[in-house]
């Protein structure tokens, strides 16, 4: 039970948040020039890394806002969280 | 003062030799990745299907010692679609025999399942299985609140609880079995038939040549190969980015717990997706639960305790008598989840390489019947007719088998 | 019966006051602050129960959690089970029996409340003895916020009294520190408090046990309570664990560890034994056996060392000794509580002679294993010390201290530290590790809760076993209530032997939680009954409970399902109900459907990009039917939409759908679209929503609106209008879930329970009846109208229900529109939504059935048999006079008129697909 | 017919009626209340917003509570509902900003007395101690299984305003009086 860095709210609780999987995947430009493939790369295929992980997050249960972190699969250490629109940082596990 | 030892404290014994420690050789016809019960199974069948020997089961800890170690064993085969229950149905019949089959106690203990149903949609969705199920030859049954009481006397199934049981699905041949002796039974009558098990040998990469993989590089050295099995569960990713190869899979850690041993009181098993549990009473008495997968990719095999907290909520309120009953130990998994929570199983883009994957919650009950259906897989160069529909290309045709329903509690 | 090992001048039990319990069905007597272990040694009670598996005795075998086999049942004053009995504190009138490996749960209901508590420190100190002591008080003299865990009843740890801290007695020692920490505001210490969880970021869990040693307890106060503590550093002061040896029938009641024995004497006063052999490679025993020896009792020591150390005094000390194998009392002298009691010991002394030595009670002490499992719950590397024989913490973790025996420090100054002098002690000799001595490996007993021996590692290695985890599953060694905490690494010590490997390198086991066992429903703690999960209720719930609803659960909600009168099934009464609205007038609770405020600019790009439809040329004063898709292309919610100015609309989503559609579309907004100008609020609660329904609802409306131009022409099906209702602001709008005219009336929630009773009152002279969800099904479904979630599962497009016209065409893109494009969704044999009559006019047909091929002989053919879908809907219908239903159907709609058969009870009930609408297709009541 | 609409309260008003001593909560009466968004919303009021996070600020007739980087609570004694949604809507709507009525959304709930912190302590997660939330400090988290606005409306950790989904206050109100008990000697 980790305390997540909201960008907005400071630490809180693990259970306000709301995990939204990998984060900087824009929605296509236009969905309708894609070829099924693409499109299936889109809809359903995420990176699953062993280590750093950047994420989206949404502190659902406090100010609602969604942002992004840096997180270590492995230990599940968040190394940064992020407020959405900012690039993603360097960080080091 | 009782002397009398209590039912279910003598197990049986272990066999007294179980596998050779070898040296991984240069080459193999078949290297399977991951010695977990679908690589020892899938090993298994190798030999005894196909006569398919020369052999590598690689394992990177000790054998058996990932979800195979952490899981809480529920066999059963009540899925909706006809492409799982398919496959589980095969898998379930396989269990059924496998005792025989490996020459190895496995408990086997078909003690049926019971999937609750509380509210007016679960109702539906429950017995719209049910009658899949028949259809399919899967053997299910819909019981009424008072059925229920009949066949699990503890489940609360008053009126005055926050979710009332409106009744359940029943699968009487669904049961649990012992993991280790199931794994340690398929690693011993592999082992015997030549198959070499190598451990502490984890893969790092792998050798290519065009589509077709040539060797395996691991930590006790590089192993060159006619066939490559990918059977790593929730490290399928790592192995997959590896060759380069993207696939929808998400790692997440898995829960389970168990209580310490009690006298029998739970003489079947009963999950509930709206109240979020699922409990067996092993063998020798212990309380076995699961529950969902925690939310975020994790490869660390621990979760959050609040899941578990949810979780003993959840028990209590079902079955009262559990309040006093106390946890013993926690654990995690790591389970590899799909889109449509059904399995990847087949083609890769390498035309040597198979990968078995995404089988999220549902792994061990799956364990003989993938075994079966992946040596044939990899004996034949083409898809078992049970995989086919599980090929990772649905997912750009949209024909997906989506399970979700099935498998929202840990089983 | 009076306590015949109690020992005048010794322990802290109050002996003014005498506690009477039963011990397998015998009366004995104890004082407060006796466990049940104390007050039964005391008693020279020494065996609890059988083993699980071979059924040997096995009785107490510590003073304290570590004790790997003195399990017992509590059954009075409540049932639980598999208790240690050294760590159940001691009430009158307990009714206690011993065990045979496995617990026996209540059979009643637990009415004990559970609860939780959160805490913020700077420093949170796991354990009170003399390292925890000095660590607390020390934050606390810096000014911090600090909590203090302690699993005993009383400070201390492991001091026993004997000690001299800063020159006084060390019990004026741990007086003092406990009074100054009670005395600042800042400081909170929790006795009874097992800390059993330690997690990221400075969590710490901790169960405290707040009743159970009360004999008259507050009936409000919670038997337990899970501390949930926030830290900002955790100092792990949680001592170590004496570790046994093991030798042949190591497993007899009347073996104790060496340090246990002196603190039962020290605390409780109990001389566990009179003519009693200590059996040890480690000094701390010498310090037990010479207070035994004050206390009355004869002991000789068996040495494994070759020369007894400084402290040994005047002991008798046979040197270079193992113990061979014990012996138990004769059967002929068997009593209560000592049934397998040893008896004596057999021992070969450094010269190789054997001998033997009676005794009624053996000690034994083969070193320290520090209790490092709340470091290493947070990952904290723990490394074999061959000194110590243990694994103890190898690293730092950032935020986590270990100090004193917990970290391998075994002397008291050490614990101390260097602001707290010790008095002296004698020096230290390094102990030798042993695990074992040589023997009848299938009797010395490793894992002695599991029956597991030396000679089943054996069996483990010899079966080419050579990680410590498969020996462990092999064996079951370490999987019992005590989780291997005493003999956990001798199991991995014997294994290393057998394999002539070296203990680090065989894999050390990760110690998880919790450190001890925790009831379930401590765990659950207040989220048990109607607290297990929130209640949602409307604004006039009271009314629907007054008037005897019947309530469905539609997520949190409670949804008046339907309505009965007296005599009434739910069948007659949604009948009743269903016939009132299409003859009449209804009235339907729609408070709990999600409403979301979208307000701003962009506000129509926005609902233009998730809605499948065109949002953006809605006029304000109109309402449009949307449908959202999933990037799948897969439908995840409806409703409708009401365009409140040309920034606003107000979305309407389905009860269930409520919460997860405001986070879809505010996901969208932040994370794709952040440029556009929109806003989102949640406004389910703000607004009531009474539907007035059947073509008598526009004289009710418009007698309780006289502001309003209820005329067809003035105020067409699919607008709204806004009015006042004595200065109140009301909207009402023109949709239908049912196809009869109908008005949603909406309003300010504060007036709900007022709006209802004017529209009742309104009503009342046209038969209004209010109606449940499940006449709101009925009616809806006798439309077509299909429920999201119901008549869709998650596989389901617009197309699939008809509903093309709701997909534009126009708009380039929208959230699933590609995916309308893929391959399968161009399959003709798609399943559709359509409509089934039993073709015997009388059959309900059960919702989830599954739909087959018309079987020409009756028969279903042998499995698998193919399926063409499952019933999603299914009701009888007033308007009908019938039953019917929806379904999803392969290829249903060109279907339509064709027979197929639905499996019902062994049964195939024969039924025609039909067009998904069956009651007004021409839309001709709407208007009313 | 009743001559007005009259109002309603979601919970009986003796719901909170047998609290122990050192404990007390009342159910606020109707107050306004309007959800504000708009970035730069100190240069469109005439009041000056509480910018940062987890703060609440007082106004002539209510409070400001900040809810996120765009978005705030407004309560209004003075105004009628729908008042206050079209003045601050008025006042915003020009630059892209949105107002809306959320006066019956929430139920507001005065927590008081010396066990008021160690009540919320059985199911908030925060750390209320008064050095850290004090007089002007809120919080939007979790109290027992719903979602609340918490107010510290002094610096002792004795007086709190909740506000709560209406919806859910049913839940709360037996939430707060179970825990309650525990104070009951």
């Amino acid at each position: 039970m980790q305390l997540i860095e909201c960008p907005w709210c400071g630490p809180r609780e693990e259970t306000e948040f709301h995990y939204g999987g990998q984060a900087h995947i824009a929605y296509p430009e236009t969905p309708s020039e894609l070829t099924d493939t693409e499109w299936a790369q889109y809809i359903f295929f995420r990176a699953n890394p062993k280590g750093l992980f950047a994420e989206r997050w949404s502190h659902s249960g406090g100010c609602r806002r969604w942002f992004n972190a840096v997180r270590d699969t492995r230990t599940y250490t968040f190394l940064a969280t992020y407020r959405s629109g900012e690039p993603q940082p360097e960080v080091q596990s | 003062m009782t002397s009398a030892t209590p039912p279910g404290a003598h197990l049986p014994e272990h066999g007294d030799f179980l596998w050779r420690n070898p040296e991984p050789k240069k080459s193999y016809d078949v290297v399977i990745v991951g010695g977990g019960g679908h690589g020892l199974a899938t090993a298994h069948y190798l030999a005894k299907n196909h006569g398919i020997t020369n052999v590598a089961v690689l394992e990177k800890g000790w054998l058996a010692g990932g979800n195979m170690a952490r899981n809480t064993t529920l066999i059963r085969s009540n899925y909706l679609w006809d492409e799982s229950a398919a496959i589980y149905e095969h898998s379930l019949k396989l269990w059924e025999g496998l005792e025989d089959d490996l020459g190895y106690p496995i408990l086997f203990s078909q003690r049926g399942v019971l999937n609750l149903a509380h509210t007016e949609q679960d109702v539906r969705d429950s017995v719209r299985r049910v009658e899949a199920n028949k259809l399919n030859g899967v053997d299910a049954e819909w019981l009424t609140p008072d059925e229920v009481a009949k066949i699990c006397p503890i489940v609360n199934v008053s009126g005055d609880i926050r979710y009332p049981v409106q009744g359940a699905t029943y699968q009487p041949r669904a049961g649990i079995a012992k993991h280790d002796w199931v794994a340690w039974g398929f690693a011993r009558k592999a082992d015997e038939a030549g198959i070499d098990l190598i451990q502490d040998c984890e893969v790092t990469g792998f050798v290519t040549d065009g589509d077709t993989v040539t060797g395996v590089c691991t930590t006790r050295g590089d192993i060159a190969c006619g066939t490559v099995a990918l059977c790593a569960a929730g490290h399928t990713s790592v192995l997959l980015d590896m060759l380069g190869v993207p696939a929808p899979l998400s790692s997440h850690p898995l829960q389970a717990l168990v209580s310490e041993l009690l006298e029998p009181v739970h003489p079947t098993i009963v999950m509930s997706n709206q109240v979020h549990v699922y409990v067996s009473q092993a063998h020798k008495g212990e309380l076995v639960m699961g529950a969902g997968v925690d939310s975020y990719n994790g490869y660390g095999q621990r979760g959050a305790f609040h899941i578990i907290e949810r979780q003993m909520a959840a028990a209590v309120e079902l079955f009262p008598v559990f309040a006093r009953a106390h946890l013993l130990r926690t654990w995690a998994g790591i389970v590899d989840t799909t889109p449509d929570a059904s399995p990847i199983v087949g083609h890769t883009p390498y035309r040597n390489v198979y990968v078995n994957s995404g089988w999220g919650t549902g792994g061990f009950k799956a364990t003989p019947g993938i075994g079966w259906c992946l040596a044939d897989t990899v004996a034949h160069g083409r898809p078992h007719e049970y995989v086919a529909p599980f090929a990772l290309d649905r997912f750009v045709t949209g024909a997906l088998v989506d399970e979700h329903g099935a498998a929202a509690v840990a089983h | 019966m009076s306590s015949d090992f109690r020992v005048e001048g010794y322990g802290r039990v109050d002996r003014d006051q005498t506690l009477t319990f039963t011990f397998d069905g015998r009366t004995y007597t104890g004082h407060p602050g006796d466990t049940i272990a104390s007050a039964l040694l005391a008693n020279g009670v020494h065996t609890l129960g059988s083993s699980v598996k071979l059924g040997r005795p096995r009785g107490i075998g510590a003073s304290w959690t570590e004790d790997a086999t003195g399990l017992i049942q509590v059954e009075e004053p409540f049932p639980e089970p598999m208790l240690l009995a050294t760590a159940v504190e001691l009430v009158d009138g307990m009714v206690v029996r011993g065990l045979n490996g496995q617990g026996r749960l209540a059979q009643i209901p637990d009415t004990a409340r559970y609860d939780r508590k959160y805490h913020h420190v700077d420093t949170l100190v796991i354990g009170a003895g003399p390292a925890g002591l000095v660590a607390a008080r020390a934050a606390a003299r810096r000014g911090e916020r600090v909590a203090l865990l302690d699993d005993r009843a009383e400070a201390g740890g492991s001091l026993t009294g004997t000690e001299t801290i800063d020159g006084r007695p060390s019990r004026d020692f741990v007086a003092e520190v406990t009074t100054e920490l009670a005395g600042n505001a800042q400081v909170v210490h929790l006795p009874r408090t097992t800390a059993f969880g330690h997690y990221d970021d400075g969590f710490v869990l901790a169960l405290e046990r707040r009743t159970d040693h009360l004999s008259d307890p507050p009936a409000g106060r919670s038997r337990q309570r899970v501390h949930r503590v926030r830290a900002k550093k955790v100092v792990v002061a949680t001592g170590a664990h004496e570790r046994p040896i093991v030798f042949a029938d190591n497993d007899r009641p009347g073996i104790l560890l060496a340090a246990s024995a002196r603190d039962l004497l020290h605390r409780y006063g109990v001389l566990a034994g009179r003519e009693i052999v200590v059996f040890t490679s480690d000094d701390a025993a010498y310090a037990a056996a010479l207070d035994l020896v004050a206390a009355g009792a004869k002991v000789t020591v068996l040495e494994v060392r070759a020369q007894a150390p400084a402290g040994a005094g005047d002991l008798h000390v046979i040197t270079g000794a193992r113990v061979l194998s014990t012996r138990a009392v004769l059967p002929a002298d068997e009593t209560v509580g000592n049934h397998g009691r040893i008896a004596s010991v057999a021992v070969m002394d450094g010269g190789g002679h054997e001998f033997g030595l009676t005794c009624d009670l053996l000690l034994v002490s083969g070193g320290w294993n520090p209790t490092a499992h709340l470091f290493s719950h947070v990952r904290g590397p723990l490394a074999y010390d061959e000194a110590l024989g243990a694994f103890r913490p190898a690293r730092s973790v950032p935020g986590v201290e270990v100090v004193g025996a917990a970290d391998g420090v075994l002397d008291l100054a050490g614990c101390l530290g260097p602001e707290v002098t010790a008095g002296d002690e004698p020096e230290r000799t390094p102990g030798e590790v042993i695990w074992r001595v040589p023997g009848a490996t299938d009797r010395q007993f490793v894992d002695v809760q599991r029956d597991a021996t030396v000679a089943d590692i054996a069996r483990a290695v010899g079966a080419g076993l050579r990680s410590v985890e498969h020996v462990k599953r092999y064996t079951t060694i370490g999987t019992a209530h005590d989780q291997g905490k005493t003999t956990g690494v001798i199991a991995a010590g014997i294994a290393a032997e057998l394999l002539g490997t070296g203990v680090q390198d065989l894999g050390t086991t990760t110690f998880r939680p919790p450190y001890t066992p925790v009831a379930f429903a401590a765990l659950a703690g207040r989220e048990r009954g109607e607290l297990f999960d929130p209640v949602r209720t409307t604004a006039v719930h009271d009314w629907h409970v007054a008037h005897g609803a019947v309530f469905e659960d539609v997520g949190q909600w409670k949804r008046a399902r339907h309505y009965p009168q007296p005599g009434e099934d739910m069948e007659a009464a949604v009948l009743r109900e269903c016939t009132a609205v299409r003859g009449g007038v209804g009235i339907l609770d729609g408070s709990t459907l999600g409403k979301i405020d979208v307000q701003g600019p962009d506000s129509a790009v926005l609902l233009d990009r998730l809605y499948t439809n065109m949002m953006s040329s809605l006029k304000v004063g109109s309402v449009r039917y949307g449908v959202m898709c999933g990037v799948d292309g897969m439908v995840i919610d409806d409703g409708t939409v009401l365009r409140l100015a040309d920034d606003r609309f107000m979305v309407i989503t389905t009860t269930g759908g409520a919460a997860k559609i405001l986070d879809w579309m505010e996901e969208w907004v932040q994370t794709e679209w952040p440029g556009l100008r929109v806003h989102l609020a949640s406004v389910t609660e703000q607004w009531a929503v009474f539907p007035v329904v059947g073509p008598r609802s526009r004289e009710v409306i418009g007698a309780v609106f006289p502001g309003l131009d209820v005329a067809n022409a003035a105020f067409p099906f699919m607008t709204w209008r806004d009015t006042v209702l004595d200065g109140v602001p009301v909207r009402v709008a023109r949709i239908s879930f049912s196809g009869e005219l109908a008005y949603e009336v909406n309003v300010n929630a504060w007036y709900a329970p007022a709006m209802w009773e004017r529209l009742l009152e309104a009503g009342a002279p046209h038969g209004i009846t209010p109606y449940g969800t499940e006449t709101m099904h009925v009616l809806r479904a006798e439309k077509g109208y299909p429920i999201i979630g119901q008549d869709t599962d998650g596989t389901v497009t617009p197309h699939d229900l008809g509903m093309a016209w709701a997909v534009s065409k126009k708009k380039p893109d929208f959230v699933g529109k590609r995916s309308f494009a893929r391959p399968l969704n161009a399959d003709p044999l798609r399943k559709q939504l359509v409509g089934l009559l039993p073709t015997d006019s009388t059959t309900k047909l059960p919702e989830g059935s599954q739909i087959v091929e018309l079987c020409d002989d009756g028969v279903l053919p042998a499995p698998p048999v193919p399926m063409l879908g499952h019933v999603t809907s299914s009701y009888r219908s007033a308007a009908l006079g019938r039953p019917f239903a929806l379904a999803l159907l392969k290829g249903g709609r060109e279907r339509v008129g064709d027979i197929v058969h639905v499996p019902v009870g062994g049964q195939l009930v024969a039924a025609q697909i039909t067009s998904s609408v069956l009651v007004d297709p021409e839309g001709a009541r709407r208007d009313g | 017919m009743a001559d007005t609409l009259y109002r309603s309260q979601v919970l009986p008003s003796d719901v909170f009626a047998a609290l122990p001593e050192g404990l007390s909560v009342t159910i606020e009466s109707h107050v306004a209340m309007a959800g504000l968004r708009l970035r730069d919303l100190a240069e469109v009021l005439n009041t000056t917003p509480p910018v940062q996070p987890n703060t609440w600020a007082a106004t002539p007739d209510g409070q400001m509570v900040w809810l996120g980087p765009d978005e705030w609570l407004v309560t209004s004694r003075d105004q009628q509902p729908h008042e206050l949604e079209s003045t601050l809507r008025e006042a915003v709507k020009e630059r892209g900003g949105a107002a809306v009525d959320v006066s019956a959304q929430r139920l507001s709930l005065r927590l008081s007395g010396v066990l008021a912190r160690d009540l919320l302590s059985l199911g908030c997660s925060l750390d209320l101690h008064p050095s850290v939330f004090t007089v002007g400090s809120s919080a939007q988290t979790a109290l027992g299984m719903t979602n609340v606005v918490l107010l510290a409306l002094d610096s002792a950790g004795e007086d709190y305003r909740i506000f709560v989904r209406s919806s859910f206050a049913g839940y709360l109100a037996d939430w707060i009086v179970d825990a309650s008990a525990e104070y009951v000697n």
